[in-house]
C-alpha cells in the first residue's frame, strides 16, 4: 500500500535524528514537524530569518510580524531567535543546516534536482531553492514518486531547468525510500506490499536494489491522520 | 542629526523617474506600505525596483507595477500568490526582469552596502541562472562571480525608532531591511514608533543611524493596540 | 540541544597538536579566557592561532605563545602593549606570521562562515600587504580577491547564553565572536550566565544556537555584583 | 607661532560638520573631540563596534566591556549603538563614515598616507587603518609637520610603507592647513604669523599657495587649554 503525502511526512521525520537544524520545503514537507517523534528536538529554520519555528498560530492569534517562508503566520519556539537575511543565508549556504527536505519536479540518479520551475513563458521565481540545495548539510526530497498524471519524476536526466546539480541524498516517496550513493541510484525500502518491480516500473532511471532492502515499519494511521493509502 | 520627517508624502518628495529603488520586506512582515502607496502617488516612470518578492495590491508594489510606474524589476520570487501584475506586465513584454537566488540577491546589497567589489557564490552553478556568469574553481569547487547592487534609494519598514535613525525590529520583520538599509544613497525608514534620542538600548539598535536618511512614523493600527514597552 | 559541558578543561579536551583556533575579543571585552588557560593546560604544539591581537600575560594568548604551544598566528594588529612574546617569537624566527587589515580578516572569517568562495575588496591595494595576492578592476576600481577562512575550533565570549547555546553579548564584547561563531568546525562559547532555554528573546539573540557546540560557565567576577536584569 | 597639538585637534573639530560620523586615529585625532563646537552633533565611531563613543569613563566607573579600538575605557553617548566587526568595517569600507581624522607618518602630496609601520625587522601590525584610509568618505591628517627630528612629513613621495594611495583630502599640521586637490598640494591656512615660506621650507614637496590664503583664527587657549605654542 503506498503512502499518504501524510505517511511520506512521517517516514521522513523519523530519520532526522535528535538536535537536527532543518530547513522544510513547502508542500509535504512542511508536514514533517507533525510527526517527530517525542523526546527528539529538531529546530525548524525559515529562509526570512527564523530558527525555531513552531506550529501554525491559531486563528485569531497570528502575529502580523511573523511569518515563515511560507507566508503562513507562525509561531516560536522557546529557544527560538529571529534574524535578517543577510545572517539566514550564511545559515544556508554555509553549510549549518543538518538536513533540508524538499520537493521535487524531479531528481536525476545522480541526485540533479530540479524544482523551482517548468519550462515555458512564464514569470520565473526561484526563491531560497538553489541556496537550500547546494548548501544543506543533506538534501533530501520528499514528493509523490509520480506526477499527477503518472508520470515518473525519479529520471535519468532532468529536463525540467535545474535547481543544482548532485545535490540530493535521499528521496522519500509513496512508493520507496531511495539513497543516492556515488552517483547511483539505490532502493533502500518499500512501502507496504509494494515490490522493487513496481518501484522500477514507476521509476525512469536505473535501480539498484540495496542487498539490505526492507519494508517500511509504518502504522496505517496516527492520532487519526491516515499515512497509508486505502 | 534629527531625521524626522512629517509624512511618507514629503519623505518620497525628490525621488525622480528612473531612480532605482529597493524595497525591505518579505510576507507582508517588513514591507514599508505607506511610503510605497506614497511613492504610488508620485506617479513616476521607469524606476528600477529592488524588491524580493513580486508585489500585491495590499502592499501597493503591485499596484505600482500595474500602473505602468516600473521599468525594470530585480528579484528573488516575484510569482507568490497576489503578484498578477507582475505576471501580466513580464508576459506582455513591458517589464523586465532580474531574478537572483533570494541568497545572491541578500549577498550582493550586502557587498554594496559594505564597501565590497564582488564576490564568489556556490549558488546557482549549472544551472540557467548562471548563464553569462564568470564560473571560477576555488579550492575544488565551483562558484559563480556576482556583483554588488546598490541603489539610489532604500524604503525601510522597522518598528521603533529614535529621532535620529537608530532602528529595531521585531519578529520577521527584519528580512532585507537591515541589509537595504547599508545600500543605498538615501534611505528612507518607516515606523511604527519614533522616540527620543536614547530610547533604545545601544545592544537592541540593529541598524544604527549612519545607515538612515529620513525616518517617518507610520503606525500600523494593531500596533497602538499593543503594551509600548512589549515586544 | 543541551550543549552545557562543566568546565573549560572539559571543552578543550579533545583539541590536538596542530589545529587551528579562532579566539574572539578585542581589548579586554570578548576574550575567552578561561577556555585560553584551559587550552594552554593542554600543552599542545604546533597550533594556529586566528586572533585580531598578539595576546597578553592576562588573556593567557601571550603566554601560549611563550609556551612554543603556536606555530603560526594569523592577526590584524598583534603590536599593541603587552603584546611582547609575539615580538620575541617572530623576531626570533620561531613564529609564523600572517597579518591582515582588521576589516579583511573579519571579512575572511565571515565568507567562510557563509558559504562564499571569496571576496574583492579595496582595502590593501597599492600597499605592501597586497603582494602576491590578485588585483581586479571591477567598475573602474581596483580590489584585491580575499579567500574565506576558517578554522577547526573556535572560542567564543558572550555574557549570556541558554543551555541550547543561544547567545547574547554586552556592549563591546561582540567584535569578531559573532562572526567567529559560524567559522569553525567545532564552537566553543564561554559565558557569564547559562539560563534556561526561552530565557533569551527571539530578537536579542545575536549567535544562534545552531552556531555553537559547547557551552561552558565561567563567570568573570564583577558579573556577579550585577542585577541579573542589567545589560 | 605655531599650533599645540590641542590646537591642531581643535583646528580639525571647527572644520567637522553638524551630523558627522567621524573615526578618529590615535594620537593627536583623539583629541578633537574635546573641541568640537557647542550645537554640533558628531557620532564618533570607534573600529570596534561603537557608533556615539563618548568621552573616557572616570575613574573607578570604568565598565570592563567597553572599549574603544585605543583599548581605552570609555563611555556611550545616548543614541549609541553597538555591534560586531563585521558591521563596523563595512561602515568603514562601505562609505559609510564621513570623515576620518587620521595619524600620519608620512604624507605624499598626491595623498598617499603611511601611518602604520616603519621598515625594518618589526612585528607589522595594520589593524584598521587601511580599511579606514580607503572607506572613509574625507579622510583628513592631523600631525605635527615635521617628526621630533624636524625631518618633513609631508613629502613628494611616501618613503615609509603606504596604508593607501591618494587618499588623503586635507592635512592640518602645528603650521597649516593643507589641501590636496587633483594630486596637488594647496596650501589653505597657516598659523598665525606663520609664513609661507616658513611652511614650504618645512615641506618636501612642491607647495601651491591657494590664492585665497587665510590666517587660521584660533584663540591663544580655550578653557586653559594652550592652543598656541609659546
Amino acid at each position: 500500500m503506498p503512502l499518504t503525502r501524510e505517511g511520506i511526512a512521517y517516514r521522513v521525520a523519523h530519520d532526522l535524528p535528535d538536535g537536527s537544524y532543518v530547513n522544510l520545503g513547502v508542500g509535504i514537507p512542511s508536514l514533517v514537524t507533525r510527526f517527530i517523534p517525542p523526546g527528539r528536538i529538531i529546530l525548524i529554520h525559515s529562509e526570512n530569518g527564523i530558527l525555531g519555528a513552531g506550529p501554525k498560530a491559531p486563528p485569531g492569534e497570528e502575529d502580523p510580524d511573523l511569518v515563515n517562508a511560507n507566508g503562513d503566520f507562525v509561531t516560536l519556539v522557546p529557544g527560538a531567535s529571529v534574524f535578517d537575511h543577510a545572517l539566514s543565508f550564511a545559515i544556508i549556504r554555509g553549510g549549518h543546516l543538518t538536513h533540508a527536505v524538499l520537493g521535487a519536479l524531479q531528481v536525476s540518479s545522480r541526485g540533479d534536482l530540479a524544482n523551482w520551475r517548468v519550462p515555458g513563458p512564464r514569470v520565473p521565481g526561484v526563491g531560497g531553492a538553489m541556496d537550500i540545495a547546494v548548501g544543506a548539510r543533506q538534501v533530501w526530497v520528499a514528493t509523490t514518486h509520480t506526477t499527477d498524471r503518472g508520470e515518473p519524476k525519479i529520471v535519468e536526466e532532468c529536463s525540467y531547468p535545474l535547481t543544482a546539480p548532485r545535490c540530493v541524498r535521499r528521496v522519500y516517496t509513496d512508493l520507496a525510500v531511495l539513497s543516492i550513493r556515488d552517483e547511483r541510484l539505490v532502493l533502500e525500502e518499500v512501502a507496504p506490499d509494494v515490490t522493487p518491480d513496481d518501484v522500477a516500473a514507476r521509476t525512469a532511471a536505473t535501480l539498484t536494489v540495496s542487498p539490505q532492502l526492507r519494508v517500511m515499519e509504518i502504522p496505517a494511521e496516527i492520532d487519526g491522520i491516515r499515512l497509508l493509502a486505502s | 542629526m534629527d531625521k524626522v520627517v512629517a509624512t511618507c508624502d514629503e519623505a518620497v518628495a525628490d525621488i525622480p523617474n528612473g531612480a532605482s529603488i529597493m524595497i525591505g520586506g518579505f510576507g507582508p512582515p517588513g514591507i514599508p506600505v505607506h511610503l510605497v502607496h506614497a511613492l504610488r502617488r508620485r506617479k513616476l516612470r521607469d524606476l528600477v525596483l529592488i524588491y524580493c518578492g513580486g508585489g500585491t495590491d495590499e502592499d501597493g508594489i503591485g499596484g505600482l507595477i500595474a500602473d505602468g510606474a516600473v521599468r525594470k524589476l530585480i528579484s528573488s520570487y516575484p510569482t507568490h500568490p497576489g503578484a498578477t501584475a507582475v505576471r501580466e506586465r513580464y508576459l506582455a513584454g513591458e517589464l523586465e526582469l532580474e531574478v537572483l537566488p533570494q541568497g545572491t540577491f541578500v549577498e550582493r546589497i550586502r557587498a554594496a552596502g559594505a564597501g565590497l567589489g564582488g564576490f564568489y557564490t556556490p549558488t546557482g552553478v549549472g544551472t540557467e541562472l548562471a548563464e553569462g556568469k564568470e564560473v571560477r574553481v576555488i579550492d575544488g569547487r565551483a562558484y559563480l562571480f556576482e556583483l554588488p547592487l546598490r541603489a539610489d534609494y532604500a524604503f525601510i519598514k522597522a518598528y521603533r525608532a529614535d529621532r535620529w535613525g537608530n532602528l529595531v525590529y521585531r519578529r520577521t520583520m527584519r528580512n532585507f531591511n537591515p541589509i537595504m538599509a547599508t545600500a543605498a544613497d538615501v534611505v528612507i525608514a518607516e515606523v511604527d514608533e519614533v522616540g527620543p534620542v536614547g530610547a533604545l538600548s545601544p545592544e537592541e539598535i540593529e541598524t544604527p543611524c549612519i545607515f538612515v536618511d529620513r525616518v517617518v512614523e507610520a503606525p500600523r493600527p494593531w500596533v497602538r493596540q499593543r503594551p509600548a514597552t512589549g515586544r
